[in-house]
């Protein structure tokens, strides 16, 4: 009996002393922090990626709460979260368009030309390095999938010409591929934007075709075409005004190259009815330096 | 020629056209006098050790490629070099089961576990033998003796024990149970001289050890064949000197300051240095390049701590011997010792470097004044004053000086001035 | 980080060093200035770092220049210098005479250029370059049977000239530096405000195998080299000229030893041959005993570095205010049948110089400047600039030239061969997993100047020196991004 | 049966919250080789499958127990103290444990040693009465606990059998392997105890990474 | 008891007998918090002063309950006192340094049930160390809750970056590391005794 009376006094004792201790410590010490900082980080898809122009999640998070972002800013969320997020913090969506990651190429290796074998490491921005890559249009992808890797959506994939296919629905315009291209061929649009110049090489007439195929040999038919000044030719390429009335395939008809397409939800890229149709599977012969 | 597709490639675009296979080769060209040795003192069960060891550690690199879906690596030779260096740490007449086992712990958990060649942060024939050290103490402490007549027609009897078996004893060692307590976790090699001086005090010549007339690991006995063949891979700049060298100088002096006291628990700094499986550690095992530091600074420092607790271990631990401890203890050390010691980048300044750059700026104005023509002038570092060209004394910050300069060369820092390289 | 202050330590033993083995040592000994045919070795401490290469330089060393025969078609890229382009004042179909204006600078930090032949311009466009891009350039179609004299300027006397002219001068000849990084040469010789220039360095070393341009230069222009040294000093208003010439050119050091006029501050010194001996910041560590902070120019420790080549064409233009029209090339390699120096129009394309001196059949590789630092050449299209100093023909198995790659053994090679004393083993490493911010912040990325020491002696051939270039071009472009974001809000 | 509708049928019996609260514990969530937690007791007293078995079962039942308790009264524990509080109802049933060994069998109190004792801070059992029996009914924190105890006695078991069989030739004090069986010493050492671990969890990745 | 001189007494518990590699003490943390050397050193920090604490509450507690006589409040005591005094610590740092706070994250509460500490207490009462030399074995066992954090961090920051088989990765390559340190620390064995 006297044990059991020693040993609740000593644990009553111990307990009362050390929980006076830590409810002092408790007051003296408390950190004060937003709560919802972290239910907010928690429903967002903690991918941190940077699309929304934070660093990362938790910074999103912070800029939520803090009323200084909207939940719309956060390509990578489904809308359910958006709109989730929206109503836990009672804010408006701040909505905007879909946006995809487009590429302004279309030199496969089955129509563009090597000028030179590139050896070393295998990755775009490396080869750039070297001589601008081996790839004799100065202007076109290099094909070693820099983009393909930096993409943390699984987004984009290389196709059998060694091109980086966008899957629209996986794409968030997170803009990584943007930054990693070392020619800068990819670009955020708008999903709306259909009519598209696939193609950035400046050089003008013939010779073009020499280095790639379905180059823009800067005939200009196009921006002739077009109603409006909706095309104009800018440094031997042309460049559509997507202010302007741009859901028109009126310009891609004429396209010798097929380096202005349309682009479809379903079939990609449509070119114009006058294009060269190019059928080459295999490997376009590295031709003389 | 002009009509043909061009190379391109990054610059450099020669090389010194030595490779990584070649130094490995070199290695084992290096090892092969003392495998000779061993071969010729201990006979047919040290060949077919050192053949096994060799065999199943070539077997299991290429195994676990092949199970990993990689490229065999068995050609770059580093697996022959561990499983080599394996057999010539362990006892002759060890039952080749045993040493096979090693060689695959060596390779599977020295060296693929870690990512395979270049990232086995232990020297993985020492891994190997440490496992065999903790799991057959008693089998790995039986010291089968070297010059027997009949080396060379009977093997010894515990070579041939059936997998998984103990081996017999052969009488020939007198191991008893008591002393296979005493040594169960036995160091390195434990060799017989290090240990009969540890338990008993019994002192060998150093001749014997330096010419092997002794018995202990298979090739760890002529410390002369292994510094010969340490000396063809530094002579062929393959090995880092400053690592053998740092670890036996430490050694050496330490066990002789030691020696110096005239305690008979100390032995000779000779003694130290021949005895056991230093030499071999010291040369080959610890100059792994993946576990050791990349500096040279850091090879002393990592040198030094290896020789420091070698004489630990030996002098005051439970241990006849502790090179194999003291290797691994600083592999495990070597990624810190790399952190520590790096050496300090060009123009990085330091302080002492801001104040000399700018003592020269004095120096060199103030010479055609007071030319020294002995050119030994004392470098003052003051950095608050300096005389300008009038002779007054100027004080300047640092500060404005270095903003006045990025303005006027905005977009052009020193990098860009690399091409000037091939002026 | 250092350890223990090691480099403390070194400081305080330097006192009780004899004086003769103090690695910090007098930088100029005024009482022999002035005294002509003075060769000295250097007496500090030349590279620690470093290695040796097979030089190669016999094959070219002794062959006099020679003017190259002018082309048909001239493609000159306004870019051939580190700035601004140039701004073309010609237009199509406008004929030309040799030496005439065809582009004038475009800024400060930018050259005028001029005609390189007499010609007509055929067109203005795109212009391939070496580093792959293709910008503004003239194709100039030259006269075939002219006498290609060159226009007269207005001179410029060394005496009589301010500071402020020389250097005006010196951008309107349109000079760079003439060694590979192409720096105008009037923004070096600038000396920022604050800053003092005490030395003016001629750098001769010509550490990259093959090359022998300088070599031949000094053999060659000994006398433009000299006139061009007194535009030099009144230019900076330095006290003293130091020649630093490779120890494996002493033919070249007595020679201009015979030719420094009385009284001039001009000494010469012999280094010994080492790569990367002749990088800027090498050299004045070498010369001087004091390293030029990270990150900064040599006018930080009081030093100018002028090629030997450019301080020729600065003493040959500007006393007939002549623009800047030919240069002087080394041509050589085991793909090339006739090796040599030659004097050659700027802009001539690669295709018409490799068709002059033939090639062999198995040549695979073309590069432009030494073998440790030049470019290969994707395009044979593009042409001389003013910043190659070699064309270089590699033969060899044009399939696989690449040796096998094996990961790092962590030997440390590559560490005892940096210059700039980094850790190339854990770069490359990093880069390896694009780690490039740790690699800038911690690791001195930057400092890198891409010697290709590293790589040259990596046994596991880890293509070092690529994953730098790629990781700096990494580094520099988040950084401009992150300028532009901090700016733009 | 076929295998198809044993494999709905196992489908739906995990779908089902009670089964799955137990069987999580058994493979899924199994502490030792997915979770990789209360790693002191795994490789400290898993030398024999005896000992192994032992501290295998008095986790279980101080986990069994805490759990129940604390899901009791999980409504009146405030929420700045749980922890401690949580320690205390784990401390008093091991103290229990402690003493009930002891009554048993000596020689195994001593084998065990002060581990027993360290079961108070196992991370398991702490684990589970914060994450699980903290926010769940009594019934099912029980299952959880039960499987999860299990899960933990199986893994234990799969170490300490290994290192016994190798380490002395036996399995449960019974001899398995002839005469003459060489023991591997390192079995019975600390660094048998990591080795073995490591490759039971390297076997458990490599049937992970096939099944995907 | 034998009587131990300190220097023993700090060399066993750090090296020798190896709270982490010989005792398996404080593996979750040993696991968990070696991935980076700063991390590392801060958790060893922490731990080793959180052992000094509980070295002496153990103390003072243990001779308290031999005195009233109830031994067996032994565990229930020693680890209510130590996980307050970890919960007041982690307060404190939670308020002076906030960036330690993150880098420890989920293992400074965890610090409470790490069983280095715990088990410290515990072998410290049963080996019947007095004052001085409690703190000694503390700050010895500290010490080497340090170095086997510190070594196993420098290794696998390197090995971050290796080509280890996918299925040796994490946990698996660290018990592997721990296994060969764990083998490397036997040398120690019998020195100073």
């Amino acid at each position: 009996m006297m044990t059991i009376l020693i040993a609740l006094a000593a644990l009553g004792c111990l307990t009362l002393v050390l929980a006076i201790l830590l409810i002092a410590a408790n007051k003296k010490l408390h950190v004060v922090e937003d709560p919802r900082i972290d239910t907010v980080e928690a429903m967002l898809p903690s991918v941190n990626c940077g699309a929304c122009g934070y660093p990362g999640c938790r910074q999103f998070a912070e800029a939520l709460v803090a009323g200084k972002a909207l939940p719309g800013k956060c390509s990578v969320s489904t809308d359910e979260t958006r709109v989730a997020i929206a109503r836990f913090l009672g804010v408006a969506l701040g909505a905007e368009e879909k946006r995809v990651a487009r590429l302004a190429c279309a030199g496969g290796t089955n129509v563009a030309r090597n000028r030179a074998r590139y050896h070393g490491v295998k990755s775009c921005q490396a080869a750039s390095l070297v001589s601008g890559g081996g790839k004799a249009c100065f202007w076109g992808c290099l094909g070693y999938g820099d983009c393909e890797a930096v993409c943390d959506f699984d987004a984009i994939t290389m196709n059998a010409f060694a091109l980086p296919v966008v899957d629209v629905d996986k794409c968030t315009a997170c803009g990584d591929c943007v930054e990693v291209c070392p020619k800068d061929l990819f670009s955020l649009h708008p999903v709306s934007h259909r009519l598209w110049v696939n193609c950035k090489n400046l050089g003008q007439g013939e010779a073009v075709l020499e280095e790639c195929q379905v180059a823009c040999t800067a005939c200009g038919k196009c921006a002739m075409d077009a109603a409006d000044n909706l095309i104009t030719m800018v440094n031997n390429l042309p460049v559509v005004n997507y202010s302007k009335n741009h859901h028109t395939r009126i310009p891609i008809q004429r396209c010798p190259t097929g380096a202005i397409v349309w682009l479809d939800d379903q079939l990609g890229a449509i070119k114009g009815t006058e294009s060269k149709k190019i059928v080459r599977k295999g490997q376009r012969r590295a031709g003389i330096t | 020629m002009l009509n043909k597709t061009l190379n391109i490639a990054a610059s450099p675009h020669i090389t010194r056209g030595i490779s990584i296979v070649d130094i490995m080769r070199n290695v084992v060209w290096a090892l092969l006098p003392v495998t000779a040795f061993a071969v010729y003192a201990f006979g047919l069960g040290a060949l077919m050790l050192l053949i096994t060891t060799t065999f199943s550690a070539v077997l299991t690199e290429h195994v676990l490629c092949r199970i990993n879906r990689k490229e065999s690596t068995v050609s770059d030779w580093s697996a022959v070099i561990t499983g080599l260096l394996l057999g010539l740490t362990l006892p002759p007449g060890l039952p080749l089961w045993m040493a096979f086992v090693g060689g695959v712990i060596s390779i599977a958990l020295g060296k693929f576990a870690f990512g395979g060649l270049g990232y086995n942060a232990f020297n993985p024939a020492l891994v190997g033998r440490a496992v065999l050290q903790a799991a057959f103490p008693a089998a790995m402490t039986t010291w089968h003796p070297a010059f027997l007549s009949d080396r060379f027609s009977a093997f010894p009897a515990a070579t041939f024990t059936l997998p998984f078996m103990e081996p017999a004893t052969d009488g020939l060692t007198g191991a008893t149970p008591l002393t296979v307590l005493s040594l169960a976790t036995d160091g390195f090699t434990g060799a017989t001289p290090l240990a009969a001086f540890k338990f008993e005090r019994i002192t060998t010549e150093t001749a014997d050890l330096a010419l092997g007339l002794i018995s202990g690991s298979t090739g760890e006995t002529c410390a002369i064949l292994i510094i010969l063949g340490g000396i063809y891979l530094i002579a062929r700049n393959m090995m880092n000197w400053r690592i053998p060298v740092s670890i036996l100088s430490t050694v050496f002096v330490l066990s002789g300051i030691f020696y110096l006291t005239d305690n008979p628990i100390y032995p000779s700094p000779f003694f130290m240095l021949f005895s056991g499986g230093l030499m071999l550690g010291a040369l080959f095992m610890a100059t792994d390049t993946v576990g050791s530091p990349i500096t040279p600074a850091g090879a002393w420092l990592y040198g030094v701590i290896i020789g420091l607790l070698v004489v630990v271990i030996r002098l005051w631990g439970g241990l006849p011997e502790g090179v194999m401890y003291a290797i691994l203890l600083g592999n495990a050390l070597s990624p810190h010792i790399d952190n520590l010691i790096r050496p300090r980048v060009y123009g990085t300044t330091t302080r002492e470097n801001s104040h000399a750059s700018k003592a020269f700026i004095r120096t060199i104005r103030q010479q055609p004044e007071n030319a020294p023509g002995d050119g030994q002038h004392r470098v003052d570092l003051r950095p608050d004053h300096r005389t300008d060209l009038s002779g007054h004394t100027v004080t300047d910050s640092p500060a404005q000086g270095r903003s006045a300069g990025e303005s006027d060369f905005q977009g052009h820092s020193g990098n860009d001035h690399k091409k000037d390289i091939s002026d | 980080m250092e350890f223990f202050g090691i480099h403390s330590l070194r400081k305080t033993l330097a006192h009780w060093i004899p004086p003769g083995f103090r690695k910090i040592s007098p930088v100029f000994d005024p009482s022999l200035a002035g005294r002509s045919g003075l060769v000295s070795e250097s007496i500090h401490r030349s590279l620690k770092q470093g290695i040796h290469l097979p030089e190669h330089k016999d094959e070219t060393c002794g062959l006099p220049i020679r003017q190259f025969p002018f082309t048909p078609l001239i493609i000159l890229p306004m870019v051939q210098h580190a700035g601004v382009p140039s701004q073309i004042v010609v237009r199509e179909g406008q004929e030309v005479e040799r030496g005439q204006l065809l582009a004038t600078a475009g800024g400060y930090l930018s050259v005028p250029q001029h005609a390189p032949v007499s010609g007509i311009v055929q067109k203005i466009g795109h212009v391939p370059t070496i580093s792959g891009k293709m910008v503004q350039g003239i194709y100039l179609k030259t006269f075939p049977f002219s006498s290609q004299e060159v226009v007269e300027g207005k001179p410029i006397d060394a005496e009589t000239a301010t500071r402020a002219e020389i250097l005006q001068s010196i951008q309107n000849a349109g000079i760079v530096g003439l060694g590979g990084a192409a720096f105008p040469t009037h923004a070096k010789l600038k000396i920022p405000a604050g800053k003092h220039c005490d030395v003016v360095i001629l750098n001769g070393i010509e550490c990259e195998p093959y090359l022998t341009t300088d070599h031949r230069v000094m053999l060659e222009q000994a006398d433009d080299i000299m006139r061009g040294i007194r535009y030099l000093l009144k230019a900076t208003d330095a006290r003293q000229v130091i020649i630093a010439i490779g120890g494996n050119k002493p033919d070249a050091a007595s020679h201009l030893a015979t030719k420094i006029p009385n009284g001039e501050p001009v000494s010469i010194r012999m280094i010994p041959v080492k790569y990367p001996q002749g990088a800027e910041k090498m050299l004045v560590t070498a010369l001087l005993g004091y390293e030029v902070p990270s990150g900064k120019l040599p006018i930080e420790v009081g030093a100018v570095v002028i090629n030997v080549a450019t301080a020729a064409e600065i003493g040959r233009l500007l006393p007939h205010g002549r623009g800047i029209q030919e240069r002087v090339i080394t041509i050589t390699g085991p793909g090339v049948k006739k090796k040599g120096n030659y004097l050659m129009p700027i802009g001539t394309p690669l295709r018409f110089v490799l068709e002059q001196v033939g090639v062999e059949d198995n040549s695979s590789l073309v590069c432009m400047g030494g073998p440790m630092m030049g470019v290969a050449v994707s395009n044979l299209d593009i042409s001389i600039t003013k910043g190659t100093s070699g064309i270089l023909v590699f033969t060899g198995n044009a399939d696989n030239p690449a040796d096998k790659i094996y990961p790092c053994i962590h030997c440390g090679a590559c560490v005892a061969a940096c210059p700039m004393s980094l850790d190339p083993a854990k770069l490359g490493i990093l880069a390896k997993f694009a780690a490039y911010d740790d690699m800038a912040e911690k690791y001195n990325l930057m400092d890198c100047f891409e010697c290709g020491a590293c790589a040259y002696v990596c046994p596991s051939h880890i293509p070092l020196v690529h994953y730098f270039k790629l990781s700096k071009n990494r580094v520099k472009k988040r950084s401009m991004a992150k300028t532009m974001h901090d700016s733009s809000g | 049966m076929s295998t198809r509708t044993k494999t709905t049928f196992l489908a739906a019996l995990d779908k089902s919250p009670p089964t799955n609260d137990f069987i999580k514990g058994l493979w899924r969530e199994n502490p030792v080789f997915v979770q990789v937690l209360g790693m002191c007791p795994v490789l400290a007293v898993s030398n024999t499958a005896e000992n192994a078995l032992v501290m295998g079962l008095a986790t279980t039942f101080v986990l069994l127990m805490s759990n129940t308790l604390v899901s009791l009264l999980r409504a009146f524990i405030p929420r700045q103290v749980r922890i401690a509080c949580y320690v205390l109802i784990i401390a008093t049933f091991v103290t229990m444990t402690d003493y009930l060994i002891q009554a048993i069998s000596l020689e195994l109190h001593q084998a065990l040693g002060a581990f027993i004792s360290l079961i108070v801070v196992n991370c398991l059992i702490l684990g589970r009465a914060e994450a699980f029996a903290s926010r769940n009914t009594t019934g099912r924190s029980m299952l959880d606990a039960l499987g999860m105890g299990l899960g933990f006695t199986f893994g234990l078991l799969c170490l300490g059998a290994v290192r016994e069989l190798l380490g002395s030739g036996s399995l449960f004090n019974v001899v398995i392997f002839p005469d003459h069986f060489q023991e591997w010493v390192v079995m019975m050492l600390p660094a048998g105890g990591f080795f073995t671990l490591a490759i039971w969890l390297l076997i458990f990745n490599a049937a992970k990474k096939s099944k995907d | 008891m034998k009587t131990e001189s300190l220097w023993y007494i700090f060399i066993n518990a750090s090296l020798i007998n190896n709270f982490v590699l010989a005792y398996f003490l404080g593996i979750c943390p040993f696991l968990g918090v070696s991935g980076k050397k700063e991390t590392a050193m801060k958790m060893g920090g922490a731990v080793t002063f959180v052992m000094l604490i509980a070295s002496i509450c153990a103390y003072g507690l243990n001779a308290l309950l031999i005195a009233i006589g109830a031994p067996f409040l032994q565990l229930i005591s020693f680890i209510v006192v130590i996980a307050s005094t970890v919960q007041l610590v982690e307060m404190f740092i939670k308020k002076m340094s906030p960036a330690l706070f993150r880098a420890l994250g989920i293992f400074l509460p965890l610090i409470t049930t790490n069983c280095a500490i715990l088990g410290l207490a515990l072998f410290q009462t049963n080996l019947g160390y007095g004052f001085l030399e409690s703190i000694i074995y503390a700050l010895g066992a500290g010490a080497g809750f340090t170095l086997a954090l510190l070594l196993m961090a420098g290794l696998r920051e390197r090995l971050d970056f290796a080509d280890t088989p996918s299925v040796a990765k994490g946990t698996v390559l660290t018990l592997f590391i721990a296994g060969i340190l764990s083998l490397s620390f036997m040398g120690f064995a019998g020195l100073g005794g």
